[in-house]
């Protein structure tokens, strides 16, 4: 029942997923980008960061390391496979995931908390959480705006792909009700699946929303039914 | 000689008598790259030739101090086998020439000095000064603020280090030199402490990027006045790379992990010259620098423009004996350069090979030993003009309701979140008290369940009146920051920004400022384990006031015993420690409403602040309390309306006082905490309030969505909504 | 031989580009009546071919590695060979 | 008139560009051999102006107002009469 961690020179949440993945019981190892093989590995994350910097585009350099062609090889084994912010913008960037993830609106780096619908339970990372429930989860990102072309758009929501959603505060004491959408991202997106429902990127970081003492909870559920999810096909 | 200054002497701009007393080290001339060796390392940056005789009066030992100053950072003992490195250090100069990229250059020097302690940054601070946002200079202070801001988080969101608290004010004094300083937090084994040392013999490693024209002369440009000059030394400007500095932090903390170097060093100011002098001379060895080895990346590089390259994102590494392919394997996992292009020799000289001959060769201790200077200061009388103005016949403001909505929307009062927001303050997942939510930052240290507390200020308006108790105020209150939360000040690092010490007032206000700072050392108990002095923050129609931006580091033994700044419960009792009567003088109060800088900041009572931070610290040890704040800049109306902000919860509040309303509302007064305890804690609150002998009031109670305040004469009240307008607006009109 | 290529990254047409709205925001305010101003990136890098033909396959190779299909296009700019 | 402009704001040379440097290093990877990639920054717009010489005067002065005299230069690359 082993996770990846995908450490990209730049990564830099790498080790909090880790920490995230071991909180909950599952075994995590970090695995350097040159890597070939994921052999063992029943799961990937990419996680947050500024893989190769970000420059040129968040998440455009990272595509090239070698072992994304072994994500891809998971990916389309079934075997789930999450990217958290840079991570979701590789998984786009590397054609896994459709879409992009555009400059903010408001052209800059956004760290603070947001509430995410979420819109599907059905799938490995999201079954412990109940249908249509707010969570807040906190973002950090300069580029987070997704962006399709209209068609692509169409399919997702068809296809229920948009997994969670920006969505306004639950009582008004907690921020303002609009300009929930921190980013300009069409439809409110904040994470979507393909269509086979194991490939998940999102914006927001579950990964720092885990403990108590940090004044989060809602991410918990994310890593146990992950977790679930692998003990599930494992037994 | 007098008149006929050698050519040389005049282009590197050295004072006669320094050369003279580099040609009788010597025992002969220097050629021009010695000449310029020596420039660089007698610069005030690296030398501290005006303020290292001052410095000598700050207390720097303790129980908690594994490292006083003299490394590239201090370390402090948190218990349980883990310690804290940490120190400040300022970028001003390069950020007023170039905002965005002197700022990420700072956060990045800052960063690697913490590294070279074998420490993992786990912290980013900042302390920020800019001129006014208001009238014809505010387009200037607006694209200076702008560019800073982006710097910083371009730099500290990218490595990954989260930028977990600071503090920026407006000064018209600043108008012309904008203060930029950057501090660091890094968390070690106390066993694994690595110095800058290396052992007879041993092979040196250049690790990082490769070394270009990059901020030629930085050193000795930041100990000089800003010119018009300035503006032909802009090619020069550095570029942060925080790619290449986060695979750089990496090689070098997985090479101490795995216990492959002997000695560490950052390449800084004056780059190689200063690392590796510096390294050599601690070691009380020489060493050997072959410049056909350090990795270039333009071609044409001569012996001069190396040396004094400030290039960014470079290590030194000393390996252990027969470690040297491991550190080379590691490194280039990473894809970095890592080449020995020097070595250690017995004779204490630094020498400069190129092309196989000796290009310097000049002994270390000369270049470590620049002359000190003691100079005699004096006060500049304006100043003392200023402080004596009679406040006395002040008229009283018609409408105080609006004074509290105009203190709340002044520059230096209203919400910080336009500029936190840009900066990731969570990454690492340790923060558990984020920007905004109290007086200071907490980090958790995993696998513990300790914590520490971090905070920097400086008021630079009681600084500049009054340079001494400015310090002592800088000091008690970073300290009583880390206090109200609930974290015990262990010690501190201060980046000491002053004016030209080679002025009398420039001097005056240096030493008065290092000895405010010593005295409220010794009488708070903190001794100082690093630090930084720019001085020179002057120019031929400005000074600014004296700056020293003091960087607290606090234990929580027990997480779960913490507080925050905003009321949390309804009916629990507000508290004040120290009384209701604040002061007007030098208050944020008088310059925004009446317009003036003047009168006398408010003395401490440093043996009362102990107390009042002892006290508050066992309140929230206690468990007893949940929600305390300092009472800072705006007195006590500000204070109260700051704790109603976070949760967006009111209280009604009762002064009784005889003495002017506005300075029971808005005066200020060191050593006075707020906070609030559930009624039936109430009575044992008190009694440890009174065991620590402190004055104290019973204040009112929290509730409501509208703060509330009954004076002797009249009652005042806002809705916390309007409080929050006011306050919410005029940094977002910045930093939209 | 070598050559120098300058190629050139934009967003597609329709896409919104803040930054170039933030820009023509900047330019309107200091009186140039600027429109539609988009923001995109050049590349100029040398490489080595036998050809300019080749140097022009090699520029149109590395904007496919480069530009994000999503929302991008490239346009090889220049192809120019070095003395 | 209306005249499409096209301007490129580079990094002086001597300048570390660190973007260049990674791509760079991306490039080589995947067996471009490109070097001294510079990565620089390409705006379009559509300006007014009485005549192709005046429209080239304006491209000049935007350059100049946009560009970081600290660490940029800009070269308008094209001034074109729109129909
Ligand atoms: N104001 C100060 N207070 C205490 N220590 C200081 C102060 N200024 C400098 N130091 C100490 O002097 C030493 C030399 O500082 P510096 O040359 O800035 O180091 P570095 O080159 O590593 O940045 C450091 O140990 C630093 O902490
Ligand atoms: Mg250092």
């Amino acid at each position: 029942m082993k996770v990846a961690v995908i450490q990209f020179p730049g990564s830099n949440c790498d080790q909090d997923a880790v920490w995230a993945l071991k909180l909950v019981g599952l075994e995590a190892e970090l695995v350097w980008h040159t890597e070939k093989n994921l052999e063992g590995f029943q799961a990937a994350i990419l996680p947050g960061g500024f893989s190769y910097g970000d420059y040129l585009r968040a998440g455009a350099l990272a595509k090239f390391s070698p072992v994304m062609a072994e994500v891809r090889r998971l990916a389309q084994r079934g075997n789930p496979v999450v990217g958290i912010c840079n991570g979701f913008q590789v998984l786009t960037e590397a054609g896994l995931l459709p879409g992009a993830l555009l400059a903010n609106t408001n052209l800059h780096f956004t760290c603070k908390d947001v509430y995410l619908r979420v819109e599907r339970t059905d799938l490995p990372f999201t079954t412990g959480y109940q249908p249509g429930q707010v969570l807040k989860i906190p973002i950090a990102h300069g580029e987070g705006r997704y962006y399709s072309d209209a068609e692509t758009l169409e399919r997702l929501e068809q296809n229920r792909q948009v997994v969670f959603r920006y969505a306004p505060p639950p009582s008004s004491a907690e921020g303002e009700a609009d300009g929930y959408n921190p980013n300009g991202s069409l439809n409110d997106i904040a994470g979507i699946v393909n269509e086979q429902g194991n490939v998940l990127g999102m914006m927001p970081h579950p990964e720092r929303a885990v403990e108590g003492l940090l004044g989060y909870a809602d991410g918990l559920p994310f890593f146990t039914s992950l977790k679930q999810a692998l003990e599930a096909v494992g037994a | 000689m007098e008149g006929t200054l050698p050519p040389l002497v005049q282009e590197a701009g050295i004072p006669l008598h320094e050369y003279r007393e580099i040609v009788r080290l010597l025992g002969r001339e220097p050629n021009r790259l010695e000449l310029y060796l020596f420039k660089v390392m007698w610069s005030e940056h690296c030398s501290y030739k005006n303020s290292r005789p001052l410095l000598k009066l700050l207390p720097n030992e303790g129980p908690a101090v594994l490292q006083g100053p003299g490394e590239n950072a201090g370390v402090v003992d948190i218990g349980e086998g883990w310690a804290v490195a940490f120190k400040i250090e300022s970028h001003n100069h390069p950020s007023a020439v170039e905002p965005v990229q002197g700022a990420a250059t700072g956060v990045g020097g800052i960063i690697r000095d913490i590294v070279a302690m074998g420490a993992w940054p786990i912290a980013l601070l900042n302390s920020l000064r800019f001129g006014k946002l208001d009238g014809p200079e505010g387009d200037r202070t607006r694209y200076l603020v702008r560019g800073v801001v982006e710097g910083i988080a371009h730099y500290g969101n990218a490595i990954g280090v989260p930028t977990v608290g600071g503090e920026v004010y407006f000064h018209p004094d600043y108008q012309d030199n904008p203060l930029v300083n950057a501090m660091c937090v890094g968390l070690l084994r106390a066993d694994e402490l690595k110095r800058s040392r290396a052992t007879l013999a041993r092979p040196v490693y250049y690790v990082g990027s490769k070394t270009g024209r990059d901020g030629i002369g930085g050193a000795a440009f930041a100990s000089e006045e800003l010119s018009e000059e300035s503006e032909s030394k802009r090619p020069s400007v550095q570029v942060g790379d925080p790619f290449m500095g986060k695979l750089t932090l990496e090689v070098t903390l997985e090479a101490i992990r795995q216990d492959l170097v002997e000695g560490v060093q950052d390449m800084g100011a004056a780059g190689l010259t200063s690392s590796l002098s510096e390294m050599a001379h601690k070691s009380g060895l020489g060493i050997e620098l072959n410049l056909d080895r350090v990795p270039k990346r333009e071609t044409g590089m001569n012996p001069l423009e190396l040396m004094l390259s400030e290039s960014q994102e470079r290590m030194v590494l000393v390996p252990r004996p027969g470690r040297e392919k491991d550190l080379e394997t590691l490194a280039a996992r990473f894809g970095l350069d890592a080449v020995p292009v020097a070595h250690m020799i017995a004779e204490p000289v630094f020498r400069v090979v190129a092309r196989g001959q000796t290009v310097a060769e000049v002994p270390t201790h000369a270049l470590a030993d620049a002359p000190t200077y003691v100079r005699e200061g004096q006060e500049n009388p304006a100043i003392a003009q200023q402080r004596a103005r009679d406040l006395n016949g002040l008229p009283l403001p018609q409408n105080l309701e609006e004074v509290l909505l105009r203190l709340l929307a002044s520059p230096n009062l209203c919400s910080r979140a336009p500029i936190f927001e840009r900066y990731d303050h969570q990454v690492g997942t340790n923060t558990v008290l984020v920007p905004g939510k109290g007086d200071a930052a907490i980090l958790r240290i995993k696998g513990t369940g300790r914590g520490i507390a971090v905070k920097v200020d400086a008021n630079p308006r009681y600084s500049k009146l009054a340079p001494r108790l400015g310090a002592m105020h800088a000091l008690a209150e970073a300290a009583r920051n880390v206090s109200v939360v609930g974290g015990k000040p262990l010690a501190y690092t201060d980046g000491l920004n002053c004016g030209n010490p080679e002025t009398p007032a420039g001097y005056f206000e240096l030493s008065e400022t290092i000895a405010g700072l010593a005295e409220a050392s010794a009488a708070l108990g903190l001794p100082v384990v690093s630090g930084n002095v720019s001085l020179y923050n002057e120019g031929p129609s400005y000074r600014i006031p004296p700056t020293p931006m003091v960087g607290v580091v606090g234990l929580l033994e027990n997480l779960e015993h913490r507080a925050e700044l905003g009321f949390q419960k309804a009916g629990e009792l507000v508290v004040l420690i120290g009384s209701p009567e604040g002061h007007l003088g030098a208050s944020e109060y008088l310059w925004v409403v009446h317009g003036l800088e003047a009168g006398t900041p408010p003395a401490p009572d440093l043996a009362q602040e102990a107390r009042a931070q002892a006290a508050i610290r066992e309140l929230i040890g206690r468990g007893w309390v949940k929600a305390a704040h300092d009472v800072a800049e705006g007195g006590l109306a500000v204070a109260l309306a700051e704790m109603c902000l976070p949760y967006s919860l009111g209280a009604t509040i009762e002064v009784r006082s005889q003495a002017r309303p506005d300075a029971l509302l808005f005066g200020e007064a060191p050593s006075r905490i707020l906070f609030t305890v559930d009624q039936a804690l109430l009575q044992m609150a008190v009694r440890v309030l009174e065991q620590h002998g402190l004055p104290h009031q019973i204040l009112g109670q929290v509730g409501g969505d509208r703060l509330t305040i009954l004076m002797p004469k009249q009652r005042l009240e806002w809705s916390v909504a309007a409080l929050r307008k006011a306050w919410d607006a005029p940094l977002r009109e910045v930093l939209p | 031989m070598k050559y120098h290529i300058t190629l050139l990254i934009e967003l597609k047409d329709g896409i919104l580009d803040p930054q170039g709205r933030a820009v023509e925001g900047v330019l309107q305010g200091l009186q140039f009546k600027a429109q539609n101003v988009r923001v995109g990136r050049v590349l100029e890098m040398e490489v080595e071919a036998g050809s300019e033909a080749d140097a022009s396959a090699m520029a149109h190779n590395i904007g496919k590695a480069l530009a994000n299909p999503v929302m991008e296009v490239f346009v090889v700019e220049a192809v120019k060979e070095l003395a």
